[in-house]
């Protein structure tokens, strides 16, 4: 499936506002940013410490992503 | 909902009155400000970005967090976006309990969560460069992931 | 003198308008309210009485014993006199540092000292009563005298 | 001397912005705590938790208290 990917911050600056990424189904959080690494693979040594939300809840790991959910990936926040 | 992220400059006694309760002892405030340095850096401006749906949800978790902890009548929290002058206010949480210890220390572990938690972002603006902010605490919940 | 006694009513706009800094990156406020039960007797409303030059001066000793222990940048605090309704605010205090840490820390301190020891007394006024109130910790100095 | 006391709140209320209290001199702030008893013996119960004031600043035992100087006699207080 092609998950449209919400982008903010330093990413949303260098990939613009979202990014589409193609995904074996079931897929998981880790597969999504393992995809993403490889095709935006100046951001893999980001990759601890990138966010993922889906459906504006942190997720991560073997978090299974269905599809229509709204997923975002982002840097450390820095809000306040 | 007493949260929000607005473009608008922060009004502290508008937030005060959003938690006013006639049960109400205290009413601890935080406001956070845009200072002139950073790490060093004479800071010029700063912008905040924030992902709203989300953050107004993760608003909503650190009001569900502080009531676990302490009673209190009510917690009002405003986070500004866009471009903020220095001495603009960026940040604003008001809490009103029946007394002053829950109030301040309410207050205090608030603004600490959101701090980590609430997608917003900071990027700073100094002479000739600027760089988005990754607070030291800031959520980063995939790190621990496999 | 950035300490107050005065009947107005309190505007913590102002009051937060008084410690600006360029160099404040957060700052703390607390505001006493009054509310409308007191060890379980409704009340109408208050009178708070003070000994003004004293009080402004046991404020700036306030200040003092703040900045003794915080590196703040600036606190300003107001008390206000004469009768209050149920929702207003009888005293704010409003703290500036470059970090927040310091500055809920010392505004936490300031409204705890400043009930015991600052010469300024409340009546409370409920159904068929009234009476003088004295805070469990108010100063009672002379208590250890010979 | 004759010494103007000022009062507050209850003391005020019952008594008056006002008292004066003779006492011998040199006078110490117990000196006038006791005579202030003699004088208003219905406040001699609350005298272990009466302030007293010299210029303004909080003084007892054997602080002595100069002509000229504004003394102020007072309950706990209740601010905030």
């Amino acid at each position: 499936m092609i998950v449209k990917v919400k982008l903010f911050a330093v990413l949303k600056e260098a990939l613009g506002e979202s990014v589409e990424i193609d995904l074996p189904q079931p897929a998981t959080v880790s597969n999504l940013l393992e995809q993403f690494a490889e095709q935006y693979p100046q951001f893999r040594s980001a990759l601890p410490s990138l966010n993922v939300a889906v459906d504006y809840t942190y997720s991560r790991g073997d978090h299974v992503i269905d599809p229509g959910q709204e997923v975002a990936i982002f840097p450390p926040v820095s809000g306040g | 909902m007493r949260h929000q992220i607005s473009v608008d400059p922060i009004d502290l006694n508008d937030l005060v009155a959003r938690v006013a309760s006639a049960k109400a002892g205290g009413i601890a405030t935080f406001l956070g400000v845009v200072r002139d340095n950073s790490l060093g850096r004479r800071v010029l401006h700063l912008v905040y970005e924030a992902y709203p749906p989300m953050a107004l949800k993760e608003l909503q978790r650190v009001e569900d967090q502080v009531r676990r902890r302490w009673d209190i009548e009510a917690i009002a929290m405003t986070h500004r976006i866009g471009k903020l002058a220095i001495g603009e206010a960026s940040v604003a949480i008001a809490v009103s309990s029946a007394h002053r210890k829950e109030a301040i220390e309410a207050c205090h572990f608030a603004i600490d969560l959101l701090k980590q938690t609430v997608p917003i972002w900071k990027k700073e603006y100094w002479e000739g460069g600027e760089v988005w902010i990754e607070n030291p605490q800031g959520s980063t919940i995939s790190r621990a992931a496999p």
